[in-house]
């Protein structure tokens, strides 16, 4: 971690400047959202500033410019996930966007029939599995999910199974990169060759990874990937969804409307050429700018110093709660992004309000992942999730909150 | 004591403390001396699904005076049912449907209490007030 | 137009302040997207710097007051439409989004079956077309057309008719409340009566009615209304769709995941009720509130003292224009925000080249309304769209530009 | 005249002129004296479908070197055509193959095209080539 200057960082991010309950923030929710570096808020009003105008089909001088822009920032995007083409890097307005898009189209694609099979984890957020759900119910297909072992992590054996009993009529797999709940890193690299190897597309939910991990779609070998701007510095209101060109190609458009056509007739109405194809609509000019600049400061930060410093950050964190009386842990050690805790015989929202008042603020609740605490026989854990300009300071604040929050309770 | 003398006394009670802390540390300490509710009486039907925690909520007419029973899995919410409790428990239907929790705001509490919790304390007072109701239903 | 001050307002939008082509920036091209004035882009940024945060199911301070300034938002938007109520207040990434949505569930619902009817009209933009072909396509249903008359507004007797023809299986009549192309004010009120007596539902696109006109939905009596923000003061990814309670809580929800559900669980999910239910996924939060900004802002601008403002800029941009020889103008002569025109044996695009070199910014080509450019025989016009900020000085170089490069053309 | 002579000559007859608007109307100029396409010439297949302005774009081979004829109803982007077409017709295909344009950017037109026009500009050429490259298959 040669190069990694925390409390610089740290000035970079006014919100820190804050405080909550009189007390200087401790923001450890940066997997419900990650807090915006003044780069990122400095691209988006610079956008409205100087260069504000709508793209595509613009004679003018603005809208050219803005066009260019919005052009670039779909580059940096495709050079930072490493797509084979700028075309695979589709605009949306963010994962759960993403993951319905393909949903909506495979359903009216012919490649989804009555006893398809979809498989998912017990791992994933709900916007991984309700788009399953509904797509299994329009379409006849059914869902099956891959077991969480007592420490977090997937049964292997069981996903290995599961790909053997329904080889025939396997279509889809959908798995988070990182658990959001947990901060469970998936093998998906492995397991998509084995979901390829057993005839089916994959999609992996890149919410929780875009903000921690160097992503290269074309190694993964990913048929889709999506992920949030707002979760990796970026604005709320954009995502992006990367397809391979060919699968894109074939399926069918979602949105119809302005951008998505090439001729509107009503006889027969021509589509547009990739990535427009997905993009019907004036799309999030601004948020598209914005989310690359939020990569570029993601690329300077490097992304190998960040997962060090974020690696020991919620290593010394998993020990320090370690040490305070009653405190579960869940997850295996080697986390990302997220650690989640219960204090046992006291209620998550009970020490999650109290330690709030102590200006440190986590996510209590079940993360969007009922099905996984269903599981686990609890109805949620209290999590903390790190972020490049958190520091070992958090971490002694959210100890010292949670273990005094703890005696008040006991 | 009277429901608005006993308001006054909690008034009181939470007025000489000093920080939130404090306050917290007396709201849950009522929810510990509220009676546990039995495993079998937290049935679905007497459940409150509140955003982050569950409340069962029971009432009985005896002798004319309702007496409630409840319980949360958050103890801070239990306190907040506690209080409500101490004020209205024994009293007829009548009097606690005109009650006038105007103390809430004087207490300070809900400065203290997130925006939610804020909120659960004028739903709590109102699915009070509407069990009350039931019972005052058919005899006035 | 007693408290209109239009250079103290123009002073609010920093982009004004810059030059194109080493000129101060016409900007006439509002109706694609607006400017942004300082309020909206402060609020934008101040709810970064100090109170970003996911919000709902959050306990601590900066979630619950990022969740209060989201829902406010929502009332502010309720009040701003005078719909029913808040639950009726939908928030999309923009109208083309909001369209789809209403295309899409009303395909997943029983109400399209086919043999039925959906009705649109000659002027619409192809987000308000291209939605609905595909929902034909889906359903089995098809598409009518209300003509457009020579001079830019709705043949309404053919309306009447086609009403009559299709009394039936009509279904959905989806119309725009003001063209884009031509400005034309739809009687909207009284089409969707008629509409309504008829048996169909009535979606209104009030994407360019929204920057000008005082909207009510309950006056119009509207079933849905849907708007973008960009086009009324407000940033890119932010959009509106209001639905009449009994009907949103009907219709089967669209996009599925986080937020828009009560309970996940794989043996079958409940979903949320109103709005949350066509919420998924986190919402444009910073979006949301910036919208209710720029909604305040037109409220203090006054719709009133605005509407004759723009309306004068326009009478006048239309008088100075009718001077230059070979220029055709289109629409009626009370437009609404667009002014739409042609220089004869000039092509529109080499004139918005030339004239955007003078620093005026319009929009040349087909503004996504092939249909209509089909029915008047062209493959595009010239638009020039105006805002609260444009001025007298606007039109005049407006004039002088159009006028100097047919010249340079001829 | 080569063609790098053509480019040499029409570089500095632009370059002594002094603003976009007497570069623009150069190029208009230049597309005004281009001969017209007759309307039955002008068919689907020689349609380049542009972002804004359609192009007609057809080249024939006589006498071992190439004729093009093209037409726009943008009169700009018609300038710009008449602009190769200037240069290379008359030409045999290697020579325009091989030909360097170079000068589009030493022009300093590009500056004051809109990017869209610029970028018309290299797809012009591109197609120039390739219409090129059909005649010069078969012989190569
Ligand atoms: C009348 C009308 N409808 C729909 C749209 C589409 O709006 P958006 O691109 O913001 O989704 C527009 C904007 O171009 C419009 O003018
Ligand atoms: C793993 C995972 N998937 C999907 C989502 C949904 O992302 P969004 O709400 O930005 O659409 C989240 C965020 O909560 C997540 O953590």
């Amino acid at each position: 971690m040669s190069g990694y200057n925390v409390s610089a960082l740290r000035s970079q991010f006014p919100i820190l400047g804050h405080e909550v309950h009189g007390q200087p923030l401790v923001y450890l929710d940066n997997a419900a959202t990650s807090q915006k570096p003044r780069a990122v808020l400095d691209a988006s009003r610079n956008y409205y500033e100087v260069l504000n105008s709508n793209i595509h089909r613009g004679t003018h001088y603005l809208a050219q410019e803005a066009t260019a822009a919005h052009e670039r920032a779909r580059d940096t995007v495709a050079t930072h996930l490493n797509a084979g083409s700028r075309e695979e890097i589709i605009f949306t307005s963010g994962t759960t966007d993403g993951i319905n898009l393909v949903a909506s189209v495979l359903g009216y694609s012919d490649r989804i029939s009555p006893g398809d099979t979809i498989l998912i984890s017990n791992l994933e957020h709900h916007s991984n599995i309700v788009p399953w759900q509904m797509l299994c119910e329009r379409s006849g297909a059914s869902l099956e999910v891959i077991p969480v072992q007592e420490d977090g992590t997937l049964d292997l054996e069981c996903f290995h199974r599961l790909l053997g009993d329904h080889q025939d009529t396997l279509k889809l797999v959908a798995l988070t990169h990182i658990s959001n709940a947990f901060g469970t890193i998936l093998p998906v690299e492995s397991m998509i060759k084995e979901a390829h190897r057993a005839g089916a597309l994959v999609l992996i939910d890149g919410a929780q990874a875009a903000p921690h991990l160097a992503v290269d779609v074309q190694a993964l070998d990913a048929d889709f990937y999506v992920f949030s701007g707002h979760k990796a510095y970026a604005p709320t209101g954009i995502g992006i969804l990367y397809g391979k060109r060919a699968l894109l190609d074939e399926l069918p458009p979602w949105r119809g409307g302005g951008e998505m056509i090439k001729k509107v007739d009503y006889a027969g109405t021509t589509y547009n050429d990739l990535p427009y194809k997905f993009e019907a609509g004036t799309p999030n000019i601004e948020g598209g700018i914005a989310l690359a600049a939020a990569l570029e400061f993601l690329q300077d930060l490097n992304l190998d110093d960040l997962h060090q410093h974020e690696d020991s950050l919620i290593e010394h964190a998993a020990t320090a709660l370690s040490r305070i009386e009653g405190v579960k842990l869940y997850g295996p050690p080697d986390r990302a992004g997220s650690l989640s805790f219960n204090v046992e015989g006291i209620h998550h929202y009970d020490l999650g309000t109290l330690i709030d008042k102590m200006g440190v603020a986590v996510r209590t609740g079940h993360h969007c992942c009922q099905p996984l605490m269903a599981r686990f026989g609890i109805t949620g854990t209290l999590r903390a999730s790190f972020a490049c300009f958190n520091d070992e300071g958090d971490v002694q604040r959210l100890a010292q909150a949670v273990e005094k929050s703890a005696g008040m309770l006991r | 004591m009277t429901i608005a003398e006993r308001q006054e006394q909690l008034l009181q009670d939470l007025n000489i403390l000093q920080d939130w802390t404090e306050r917290y540390e007396y709201v849950i300490g009522l929810g510990r001396k509220l009676p546990e509710m039995p495993a079998d009486q937290k049935t679905d039907d007497k459940l409150i699904e509140g955003c982050q925690s569950q409340v069962w909520l029971d009432a009985r007419l005896e002798n004319g005076v309702v007496h409630y029973v409840a319980d949360s899995d958050s103890q801070i919410t239990k306190g907040m049912i506690a209080l409500f409790i101490h004020l209205l428990n024994g009293e007829a239907p009548d009097r606690i449907l005109t009650a006038d929790f105007a103390f809430i705001e004087k207490t300070g509490l809900k400065e203290h209490l997130a925006p939610t919790r804020a909120n659960a304390l004028n739903l709590m007072a109102a699915l009070m007030k509407r069990r009350a109701l039931d019972f005052a239903g058919p005899a006035s």
